[in-house]
């Protein structure tokens, strides 16, 4: 034998959705035993190809090989069986049951009278956990878990399938580097055991630490591949958005002006204590911490939608905040974490989502809405955000994860809050569209607005804040100011609880 | 019945010279009732070589409404209309006036103690009578002393308030007959059944008749009564049903109230037919309820 | 031929091109309205009276009702939820307004020595009650959580013994020329059909542009995320049961106009009715999905439907076997426009 | 006091304290049960007869015929849909199965000559019919994507009409008297009991121990996790309409058995009252909650209500508001076990 057999190879797949071609031509080839990236900016076509594989969108045409053999016409089912499985960009949690249901769903064991045992799916699940060492009561139900916890189970489960080829489509995006790391050293077992993986992800970072190849997708259009080690980060750059990106944390110092929020000894008996911060004009207060120290809860009370009790001071006055709708009058703005639950309205197109916020200002005097003002700022937001879509009146279901995000930043621009709250605001942005959105983010700053930004990647809010309230358990265990020399390590110090306690 | 219910109505309505059609507007094909009063109707057609077209309101007055008026403007010659709801029929009766075509209620009486008006005709009973036959059958059976339950049609027709309204007139009369419960079993022997059931725990051996608005909820008591081992208690029903005719010959139904809805339809269609063809029949015809007891019911 | 009239022939083939596809697109879309201009086609032609003037007021007049029902049920179910109350409120808000509205000699046992009242005041008063009943269903699924499905259940029910109460079971009548001229004609265009109209309008320009129609959408799109972005999702899930409400006493009085009496069984199961034609415009139960048009070419395929199967004499018994294959049927074409290609 | 009886005390008290625990724990997760036990204890208070055997055997009895309907309809529901057929099709069963097991005397005038028949053949017949007419609403709403809706509201129509033209109108009774004992007793316990008992494991099992079970829950909890597991959607769900259709069926022949004759119009509205039970039950229309004790306990709540009104001697135009009134109350009460503490 002189070349190794592929075990993937997709030949010319065209895909096309009414109204949307989503793959022109893309190819991809996978050989055994290797972690194979797979790279394009948001809405290049990653996931659709990859759903081409696994047999949830058959493509329109193309050819696929899978151990050599051309495989047409066959469901999800099939593919699972063929030795394919994936994780889902879009988490798919059977939320009200226990999470072994969730891994064994379709598969479950069976006892002789062929009904099912749930005492050996109790024990199988218990191995899966333990592989991905999450210490959760196989029994518990998915909804009571973590988005990083439901992720942690998604991969689990796409691994028991014991496939030949697995694909994982951005499976770090919800995971901080503890489970980062934990995920990567389980890639490299199933690498030895000669298994194949195709990784999706937006964060650099990883591509070169853990993938041998990379493919690049531009436009449902296949460009190149290339070995990972062969490749630059500037190259991988070019060769997904076609041109270069050189700031990747665009941060200017600007002119920091008054106190505009003060948050004061806010506590919800459950998830966090004395919460006190203050962020001023024009600055922009990065907060860090591991995944469930209690930030997205902070805020949320924050923003009104979630009870605690302690006080909130804007511009020095004490203000009452009890629903999203208070927390809008007082110029504030909540991008959310989850964009699934509590962000998109899937069916509506991206118009409604863009300007559902912003509502009120669209009433005319005669109480009817300006459809034409609302359009004009559609039209203008998908510009400023290159939003890649064929028009407003698309489902935003439709649009690519990372585009969609940008359809909810626009949300909240267009509410010109003076105070922004961001969770995890490039979370699944591709590296062209972070740098814009940070750019985005400097120059609200620049214009005197307030940011507090929480993210879980630490060089982002390392290179956009101007001081950094890290969290552990609930607690500030500390609020830095972000200088040149400052290291990953001194704010995992504070994140993990090893300071108990520094204010700045 | 079925047998002949598909094949007369589908043929086309009015459109050959001679043959003429009968447009019937039934109020609820559903109610086994009402399948008699549209088999006479049928019938007579039949047998005089009329075209029928049955049309269902399944109980929604505006759907007769729309029923009617349809077929007043696909041309039929003449209407039989059961009323819905007999306060109702003002905008029927007009829309048919308006079209000078012949229009014969039947079963259910708008006009009450009023003469109809010019080409509009009734043929039926008064349901008030059926109410005061059962309470006049049940004195002579039971005696001046008891308790009654009333089994009551959908609360809301006139059959159920006018029979109810009968059984109270004559029961009232006496001072030892006391009315336990009056309920609705919506004319279902199944929640005849079931209530009746219940009026056991609730009332016991306390309770000594049940009358019933129709036959289906009498027949239902009847066998609730039986599983309980009861056969003290009198039941009686109106309409005489063949399985209501059944249980008054073997015993367990104390009486029923024969409304010879047969004949209704029939004489109303041919009342329309005579209209029709230009004849003036007389605008009311009554056709009286007959009480059936274990004495009479072989002759029906 | 001249380089500029070929430019213009072109122009015009295009613009005949354009004009075609976009009718292609129309009935993709609108699949639901070319079911509606099948059956009308098919209908007239077997019987050509289908499409005199009367019998097309007949048809309109005769979806008026639950035409109307239908377009608060919209609002209701594209926030995603329904209600079941709508015939019994109906009924509820029919008999209070009848009782209102009877002519002085039939001087009624409800209000004695009150005398003849002017129409306004049991328009008013089924509008009102009708809205406060949806209210409070409004208000009861969105403060305690329970499911509409119950919420709206529960009211169906207690509306309905309420209106047996009120009346004792029997119908009231005799109510006055003003109102039952309300189910006559203005003009030769009926009434019933003039009162639908105006309900439609302004239900489009409430769902479409209006703030309250935006959050609609927003609240059956995503509850979640709409609370998010500022919406009072309590607050507009209120109004929308009471719109849906104020609409049922609207076809109260249309009701009550065109029957001339008010029955307390009066619309049982129109619910059913309504929400049908709600599903067979196209709007979703999952939320977030519906248009105004929708519910009119809904109601509109069902009144076609009864309408012709009644000319075209067919038997009672199949006449619902047959309207339930049609209603059935009508929505699988419609289904088509989404229809992926493999 | 010895050490070793000191210890037993302790364990006692542990388990007391822990029963009472597990005991306060299961009152806030199954509301509704505390609500049933409220309702009881109250009924028996005022009218203490509620509580003998006979009674209770009879308040089983009619939660019998739409608690089977209601077994079905929490597959349905769990697995977010709904089944608005199931009225007419325990009246078509049912009137199909009686047709074929009257009495020889009654020679039917729909088998004329056949004679009786064993009871296998009517029941059979239901059953069959019941799954056949189910699995069309499934293959129909899985095939085409119509809503679950409009696919079973047209079966809703068509199986009605069928009943209507298989009678002629009329009621099928005479039945075989091994028939009409299936509405009798076993011992002292009815054997329409006896059916729902064993339906009732049946569809436990069904639900929580088969692979099918799980794929319910998957598909009503999350439709698109199933697909990518390779759960056949269209095969479960003409599976699940199936056996909600077999339940009618099954439900039909108690119905005759009990009732000792069929009506082409029986069971109008049970479907309304089966997707109520469920409702009470907590199988939520938003799909994937659902359990066979909800079912259960929601039909009881309707029962012992009917049952206890009566017993109270509540006027009838009373009743159905207190009934409305209690089952939104009821419902309220189980939801607070959701309340999430802000
Ligand atoms: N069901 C669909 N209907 C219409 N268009 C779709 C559909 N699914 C995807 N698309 C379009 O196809 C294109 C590719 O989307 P895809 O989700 O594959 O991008 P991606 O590369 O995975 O992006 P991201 O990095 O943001 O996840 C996008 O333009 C998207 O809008
Ligand atoms: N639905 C829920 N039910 C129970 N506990 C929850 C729920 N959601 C969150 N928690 C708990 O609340 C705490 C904080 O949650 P969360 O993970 O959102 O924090 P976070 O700091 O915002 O993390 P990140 O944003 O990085 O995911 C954790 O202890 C988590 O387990
Ligand atoms: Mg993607
Ligand atoms: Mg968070």
């Amino acid at each position: 034998m002189t070349e190794q057999p592929h075990v993937l190879e997709m030949k010319n797949i065209i895909k096309n959705f009414p109204g949307v071609q989503a793959l022109k031509s893309a190819e991809l080839t996978v050989g055994p035993g290797e972690i194979h990236a797979l790279m394009g900016e948001n809405g290049a076509g990653k996931s659709t190809l990859m759903k081409c594989l696994i047999g949830i969108h058959p493509p329109t045409s193309g050819e696929i090989y899978f151990d050599g053999k051309l495989i047409e016409n066959y469901s999800t089912a099939d593919a699972l069986n063929m030795g394919i499985s994936m994780i889902h960009q879009e988490l798919n949690p059977v939320e009200h049951r226990p999470i072994m249901e969730n891994i064994w769903l379709g598969r479950e064991p069976k006892n002789r009278l062929g009904l099912v045992d749930h005492k050996k799916m109790y024990e199988m699940s218990k191995e899966v956990l333990e592989m991905i060492d999450l210490k959760e009561d196989p029994r518990t139900e998915m909804r009571h878990l973590t988005v990083a916890k439901m992720q942690m189970i998604e991969i689990a489960k796409a691994i028991s399938y014991n496939a030949k080829l697995i694909i994982m489509d951005e499976p770090t995006s919800a995971l901080t580097n503890k489970e980062v790391d934990q995920l990567f050293s389980i890639m490299r077992k199933l690498k030895e055991n000669g298994k194949s993986i195709i990784y999706i992800s937006h964060k650099l970072d990883e591509i070169f630490a853990i993938t041998d190849k990379v493919t690049v997708l531009r436009d449902g259009q296949y460009i190149a591949t290339e070995k990972t080690a062969d490749l630059t980060v500037e190259r991988m750059i070019k060769l997904m958005v076609g041109r270069d990106i050189t700031e990747m944390f665009p941060k200017v110092a600007c002119e920091i002006g008054d106190v505009k929020l003060e948050v004061k000894n806010l506590s919800n008996g459950k998830h966090f204590k004395n919460v006190s911060f203050q962020v001023r004009k024009g600055e922009i207060l990065g907060v860090a911490g591991l995944v469930g120290a209690g930030r997205t809860e902070v805020i949320e009370a924050v923003f009104g939608i979630r009870s605690a009790e302690g006080e909130i001071y804007i511009d020095g006055e004490r203000v009452s905040i009890h629903s999203a709708e208070d927390a809008i009058n007082n110029k504030m703005a909540l991008l959310t974490e989850d964009r699934r639950m509590n962000g998109i309205f899937p069916m509506l197109n991206i118009l409604q989502n863009m300007t559902i916020s912003n509502m009120k200002s669209y009433v005319k005097k005669n109480k009817l809405v300006d459809h034409k003002k609302m359009k004009t700022d559609a039209h203008r937001f998908i510009e400023t955000l290159s939003v890649k879509t064929p028009g407003i009146y698309q489902k935003i279901e439709n649009l690519s994860g990372g585009n969609q995000q940008k359809v909810l930043v626009a949300r909240w621009l267009l509410t010109e809050p003076d105070i922004l709250f961001l969770d995890e605001p490039t979370r699944g942005i591709d590296v062209g569209a972070k740098a814009e959105i940070h750019k985005l983010i400097t120059s609200l700053a620049g214009q005197g607005k307030t940011i507090v930004m929480i993210s879980s990647e630490l060089p982002e809010v390392m290179g956009m804040s101007d001081r950094i309230m890290v969290m552990h358990e609930g607690r500030v265990t500390g609020i830095i100011e972000n200088r040149k020399d400052l290291t990953q390590e001194e704010i995992m110090r504070y994140a993990t609880g090893e300071v108990k306690e520094k204010l700045a | 019945a079925c047998g002949g219910g598909g094949g007369g109505g589908t043929e086309a309505p009015a459109a050959e010279e001679g043959a003429m059609t009968i447009g019937y507007a039934s109020s609820n094909l559903n109610d086994t009732g009402q399948t008699f009063v549209a088999d006479g109707a049928r019938t007579y057609a039949e047998a005089n070589g009329l075209t029928i077209q049955v049309q269902d309101a399944q109980e929604d007055v505006v759907r007769q409404q729309d029923q009617v008026k349809t077929m007043i403007e696909q041309g039929v010659d003449a209407l039989v209309v059961v009323p819905v709801d007999t306060s109702a029929m003002g905008p029927i009766t007009d829309a048919a006036q308006e079209a000078g075509i012949p229009l014969v209620y039947v079963n259910r009486n708008p006009f009450g103690e009023d003469q109809p008006p010019e080409g509009v005709y009734y043929v039926g009973s008064q349901e008030i009578v059926a109410g005061r036959m059962q309470g006049e059958a049940l004195v002579e059976m039971m005696g001046e002393e008891g308790n009654v339950g009333i089994l009551m049609g959908i609360l809301s027709n006139e059959g159920a308030i006018k029979r109810t309204e009968g059984n109270e007139e004559i029961l009232s009369q006496y001072p030892g007959i006391n009315i336990l419960a009056k309920e609705t079993g919506n004319w279902q022997r199944d929640q005849g059944m079931s209530l009746t059931e219940n009026w056991l725990t609730a009332y016991g051996d306390d309770l000594n008749a049940i009358l019933a608005n129709n036959d289906e909820m009498a027949l239902g008591a009847v066998q609730a009564l039986q599983a309980a081992g009861r056969d003290d208690v009198l039941v009686m029903g109106v309409d005489a049903t063949p399985d209501a005719k059944e249980a008054v010959k073997g015993g367990s139904l104390a009486a029923t109230v024969l409304q010879d809805l047969f004949g209704q339809g029939n004489m109303g269609t041919e009342i329309a037919h005579q209209a029709a063809q230009g004849n003036s029949p007389s605008q009311l015809t009554w056709i009286d309820f007959v009480p059936v007891t274990i004495d009479n019911v072989d002759e029906f | 031929m001249s380089k500029e009239t070929a430019e213009q022939t072109m122009n015009q083939n295009e613009t005949n091109g354009k004009a075609k596809q976009a009718a292609i697109e129309i009935l993709k879309k609108y699949g639901i309205v070319f079911v509606l201009i099948l059956m009308i086609i098919g209908i007239s032609i077997l019987r050509p009276n289908f499409l005199t003037p009367n019998n097309i007021f007949n048809v309109l007049t005769q979806s008026a009702i639950f035409g109307i029902m239908a377009l608060g049920m919209t609002l209701v179910i594209t926030s995603k939820g329904i209600d079941l109350s709508v015939g019994s409120v109906l009924a509820l808000t029919g008999v209070v307004a009848a009782s209102l509205g009877q002519s002085a000699s039939a001087t009624s046992k409800f209000f004695p020595g009150l005398g003849e009242m002017p129409l306004i005041v049991p328009i008013l008063a089924a509008v009102l009650l009708g809205a406060l009943i949806g209210a409070i269903n409004g208000g009861l699924l969105s403060y305690t959580g329970i499911p509409p499905f119950i919420a709206t259940l529960g009211m169906m029910t207690i509306a309905r013994g309420f209106a047996l109460i009120y009346t004792g079971g029997s119908p009231i009548s005799s109510l006055t020329p003003a109102f039952t001229r309300l189910g006559g004609r203005l003009g030769v265009v009926p009434i019933p059909v003039i009162i639908y109209g105006i309900m439609i309008v302004i239900t489009w320009i409430l769902l479409n542009n209006t703030q309250f129609g935006k959050n609609v959408y927003a609240i059956g799109g995503n509850i979640k995320a709409a609370e998010v972005s500022g919406v009072n999702v309590k607050k507009n899930l209120i109004l929308i049961y009471a719109y849906c409400g104020m609409l049922a006493g609207v076809a109260a009085i249309v009701f009550a106009g065109r029957v001339g009496s008010v029955h307390p069984g009066a619309a049982t199961g129109y619910e059913l009715t309504a929400i049908a034609a709600t599903t067979i415009g196209g709007t979703s139960h999952a939320g977030g999905i519906g248009t105004v048009w929708g519910a009119v070419v809904g109601a509109l395929v069902l009144s076609v439907l009864r309408n012709g199967l009644t000319l075209l004499g067919v038997h009672a018994y199949w006449q619902q076997i047959i309207e339930g294959m049609i209603i059935v049927v009508a929505v699988i074409i419609d289904m088509r426009k989404n229809a992926r290609k493999k």
